[in-house]
């Protein structure tokens, strides 16, 4: 009966996951896209709790709706020209591209349903909890992934860094938003504060408990973003050379860990059990700064004043740019 | 559990082609970034119904792991893509 | 018996949401609308809350509950009162 | 030092934060770090000849739970080669950028791109290549946009967009495979693979992803703009390893891992995919009106001829012709990655000399740039597939492979293909060797044309003349 029940709201959740997917990929008016995109992501981030994935859940609110939410609307007016003008797919096209992704769909389901109830579900997490007790953490998918699978964080870190030096290289980051009134900026005194605090509990909690860097970046950065919206103007007081630690203090401590680990242990990202611990949330902290740095400046979108060396007047349209 | 996980399993596998179909189809920039996430929603629904041991057990923690570094990624190229857009929307001003 | 209570009062909750939303779609105006949103955020997420905490005995988490209903209301009037003043500011320059 | 294999991560992944943090020495930081990633290639390459593939087990776990590090002869020569482009390319970019705004800009994310090829190569973790080819997708992207004009960031965006939808569809890929057997270690999958419906989906998802970044026809459509737009030192990497690099994992898919679930079918559709960018690149490339469009199309069809091999080497037994054929493959790439890098430097050159690369208006450049069209020349001939070149061995190795797999149709493809070579190339060198002043500079001995002869004789001369040592690696450690 119970079963049952929860199937029925599996179904519910999953019809209207895909319902809510369809419309945001088919909604002409972009702003009617982004909001139900956000939406779109709210849901799945409930589905992710039901799944049993609160890690994710808590990435995907803050980041995948929150943060991805907040550069899309940032972005809307720097598309508008581009609006209805551009030409649409021939028909003949539209109708093969809609035959190959159903084709696509049946065969994908298919081959799912085979395989599902014939492979051991288990998987690798068996493995995962038989060594967890060497991770130096007790929440496994932390463990997998400032340990186990350490690597492929620093590797996503750098492409963290890679966007935001693309960011940066592209242009001049976008002028402040006027002060706003007395109630948000009123609303914002206390509330950052508290998503600060947050931040730091969701990265000290992660190593128990659902939690961790990547949550507690974004929230971080999410309060420098409504510090922004609110009209904060923080470009001129920031000590450029501070914002360049920030933004690589997080691989610089991981992979220097990592490579006196080597030295000690001779292999790569190897921390001894005795140290797992502190050393993951080490690395964490750093991490939690960094990704905090890099998101506010993609939704800044550039690069502050003075953030390249200002070198002799010989070129005069490169200094013309940093004042456009 | 097979029924639960085989849902949101094939639920992941229409919202990837869905989000697919639609990339395919959208000429713009905005739109096409929409139905990318949408995509790669659907991908990472796929993974976590996969990781999924029913309602007492502990669910699989590696793809987890493999997701929270796809939403990430995912998060960066987004705003890679909306700053070239915004470069160009300058470029095409002056 | 507290469970019932609590279960009531977590379905008068889900009731508010339910008519709130429906006002969303149904309601004329963008100021009519904001209205049945926040009367749905408000009392709604208030029963809700409340049948929760009655559910889960933990003081921690009841704490972490109340903060939660604090900030979703801060955030929900302010922006409420951001979007009206925003609609408002458009009527006044339209005319 | 059994540790290079990380150190060739780590040094460029470091160099990089230090060029962040320190900008105005920017330039010779990289260059440090391309010859010491480059000494490390060449030791790891040895240690490789001596010993046989390498192991890193990352943090010390069990492959399986935590990621391993590989390195075969196969990764070992294509690293070899991709760090003598990188390095090469440079030294020219550090005279080719002669704004020091844009070498601030240059450089972190220049090393982020040799972060993200090494890493590639050497992984040994089906999701930790995806994480890799997105550093590489988005380091890429972001280079092509340092042009920053319109053409070059609408290649750009179009580059991204269709960068991320391969990834997506590699993912999904992935996914399946983790579905189906609970593991993603190369290794582990090589002795688990099975020809089962799942695994054919997998495949068929991973492959599709890669060649959407491998540009194959009809892929290739998104190529041409941004590496024709890109700057000449990116242009280079873009064309000589980035593409390369996806065909890289490709192979190693199709040939060493998943070999077993594999029909020839599908291998057969792969080569017919190749023949026709063989045909079509080459023909687009003789209509090219620009020098660096030009060379942006002949890459899509010498990526070509690296999918004509797949059909041939699946159909022969394992053994010395196998082995021959794959060799051959491997020469052809690593010539491709020399010559192709040489033009686009070359071509470089010329449109910072003459202000364009209209290949109408090249008349004179023979006189005012003797050692740039040269190079031009050298690398031309490489491509095309003349007797001293690499590039002339593995065509014939190709053609005898073909007529011992009994695939004989493959030979009029390859005649027609290196036939369009020859004209497009010589289309190129007339107009440069006709009457003009279209570059108006005396003779030119440069910084930037040094790096770009060197990359020009290993194509030329140099590989052809020691490809025996290629062979040597092959038959002692391939398959790791």
């Amino acid at each position: 009966m119970i079963d049952l029940l929860w199937l029925m709201v599996d179904a519910l959740l999953v019809t209207l996951l895909l319902i809510l997917g369809w419309i945001t990929c088919a909604s002409t008016d972009i702003k009617r896209g982004i909001t139900l995109f956000t939406a779109f992501g709210l849901l799945l981030a409930l589905i992710w709790a039901r799944l049993r994935a609160p890690d994710l859940a808590l990435a995907e609110a803050v980041i995948g709706a929150g943060i991805s939410g907040a550069l899309l609307l940032r972005a809307i007016n720097d598309h508008k020209p581009l609006g209805s003008s551009t030409p649409q797919r021939s028909a003949w096209m539209t109708w093969s591209i809609n035959l190959m992704a159903l084709a696509l769909f049946c065969v994908m389901s298919w081959s799912m349903w085979l395989t599902l109830d014939q492979v051991d579900s288990t998987r690798l997490s068996q493995l995962v909890l038989s060594q967890l007790d060497d991770s130096g953490v007790s929440n496994p998918v932390t463990a997998v992934l400032l340990n186990f699978r350490a690597y492929d964080t620093l590797l996503e870190l750098a492409v963290v860094l890679t966007a935001v030096l693309a960011i940066l290289a592209l242009s001049p980051m976008r002028s402040a938003f006027q002060p706003a009134g007395v109630l948000l900026t009123g609303m914002l005194r206390w509330l950052v504060p508290v998503l600060i605090v947050s931040a730091g509990y969701l990265l000290w909690v992660g190593a128990h408990a659902p939690g961790g860097a990547f949550q507690a970046g974004a929230m971080l950065a999410a309060a420098m973003i409504l510090l922004h919206q609110g009209g904060y103007h923080s470009g001129s007081g920031l000590n450029l050379m501070l914002l360049r630690v920030l933004l690589v203090i997080g691989i610089a401590l991981f992979v220097g860990i990592g490579l006196v680990m080597m030295l000690l242990n001779q292999s790569f990202l190897d921390y001894s059990p005795g140290w797992a611990g502190l050393l993951i949330l080490v690395i964490e902290t750093a991490a939690t700064v960094s990704i905090a740095a890099a998101l506010t400046l993609a939704f800044v979108g550039g690069r502050p004043d003075g953030w390249e060396p200002v070198t002799d007047s010989s070129n005069p349209s490169n200094s013309a740019e940093f004042n456009s | 559990m097979i029924s639960q996980q085989l849902l949101y399993a094939i639920a992941g596998i229409g919202l990837f082609t869905i989000g697919l179909r639609a990339t395919l189809l959208h000429q713009q920039l905005l739109p096409r970034l929409l139905s990318l996430n949408v995509c790669g929603a659907g991908v990472f629904l796929t993974f976590i119904a996969i990781a999924y041991q029913g309602p007492d057990a502990v669910a699989d923690p590696v793809p987890h792991a493999l997701v929270l570094t796809g939403i990430v990624v995912a998060v960066s190229a987004l705003a890679m893509a909306v700053a070239l857009g915004r470069r160009l929307r300058m470029l095409d001003d002056e | 018996m507290i469970d019932l209570v609590a279960i009531l009062l977590i379905f008068v909750g889900l009731f508010f949401f339910l008519s709130g939303s429906i006002g969303l779609l149904r309601l004329p105006d963008l100021f009519t609308r904001l209205h049945a949103l926040a009367k749905a955020d408000n009392v709604g997420l208030a029963c809700v809350a409340v049948g929760v905490v009655l559910l889960e005995a933990s003081l921690l988490a009841s704490l972490k509950i109340l903060l939660i209903w604090l900030l979703i209301m801060a955030a929900s009037s302010v922006s409420s009162h951001l979007i009206a003043r925003d609609a408002l500011r458009r009527e006044q320059a339209d005319d | 030092m059994n540790n290079l294999i990380v150190w060739v991560i780590g040094i460029p992944l470091l160099a990089s934060l230090l060029t962040i943090i320190w900008p105005r020495r920017a330039n010779v930081i990289a260059l440090l770090t391309a010859l010491a990633c480059l000494l490390a290639s060449i030791l790891l390459t040895y240690q490789v000849h001596a010993g046989g593939p390498i192991t890193h087990a990352l943090g010390g776990w069990a492959s399986g739970l935590g990621i391993a590090l590989r390195i075969d002869a196969f990764s070992a020569l294509l690293l070899l080669m991709a760090m003598l482009v990188v390095s090469a390319a440079s030294f020219y970019a550090n005279a080719y950028f002669a704004d020091p705004l844009k070498q601030v800009r240059f450089w972190p994310l220049w090393l982020m791109l040799i972060v993200a090829i090494n890493s590639l190569l050497l992984s040994g973790d089906l999701f930790n290549l995806y994480v890799t080819l997105e550093l590489l997708g988005l380091s890429a992207v972001a280079l092509t946009a340092l042009s920053d004009n319109r053409a070059a960031l609408q290649a750009a965006i179009r580059y991204l967009s269709i960068g991320l939808l391969g990834s997506l569809v590699f993912l999904a890929g992935v996914a399946f495979i983790y579905a189906g057997y609970g593991t993603l270690d190369l290794l582990q999958l090589a002795e688990l693979a099975r020809p089962d419906a799942l695994t054919l989906v997998a495949l068929a998802l991973l492959s599709a992803g890669l060649l959407i970044k491998a540009a194959l026809f009809p892929m290739h459509f998104w190529l041409p703009a941004a590496h024709a737009s890109a700057p000449a030192p990116v242009s280079a990497a873009l064309s000589a390893l980035v593409v390369k690099v996806s065909v890289y994992i490709l192979v190693r898919l199709w040939l060493d891992v998943f070999d077993p679930a594999l029909s020839p079918a599908a291998t057969l559709l792969l080569g017919i995919l190749g023949g026709m960018a063989v045909i079509w690149g080459s023909w687009q490339a003789l209509l090219a009106q620009r020098l660096k469009l030009m060379a942006a199309y002949s890459t899509v069809a010498q990526l070509g001829y690296l999918f004509l091999f797949l059909p041939v080497i699946v159909a022969l037994p394992a053994g010395e012709l196998r082995d021959n054929a794959f060799g051959a493959l491997l020469l052809l790439a690593l010539t491709h990655g020399f010559a192709k890098s040489a033009l686009f430097l070359g071509a470089g050159v010329i449109q910072q000399q003459a202000g364009h690369d209209r290949i109408a208006d090249l008349g004179g450049t023979a006189r005012a740039l003797p050692l740039t069209t040269f190079i031009i020349a050298l690398a031309g001939i490489a491509l095309v597939g003349l007797p001293p070149s690499g590039t002339f061995l593995a065509k014939w190795q190709l053609i005898a492979s073909s007529i011992h797999s009994q695939q004989w149709w493959w030979i009029p493809v390859i005649a027609a293909g290196t036939l369009l070579a020859t004209a497009y190339l010589f289309r190129v060198l007339g107009h440069a060797f006709g009457p003009g002043d279209s570059v108006g500079k005396v003779v030119n001995w440069g910084r930037e044309e040094i790096p770009a002869l060197t990359l020009a004789l290993f194509a030329s001369v140099i590989l052809g003349l020691g490809s025996a040592g290629i062979w040597d690696l092959i038959v002692d450690g391939r398959i790791y």
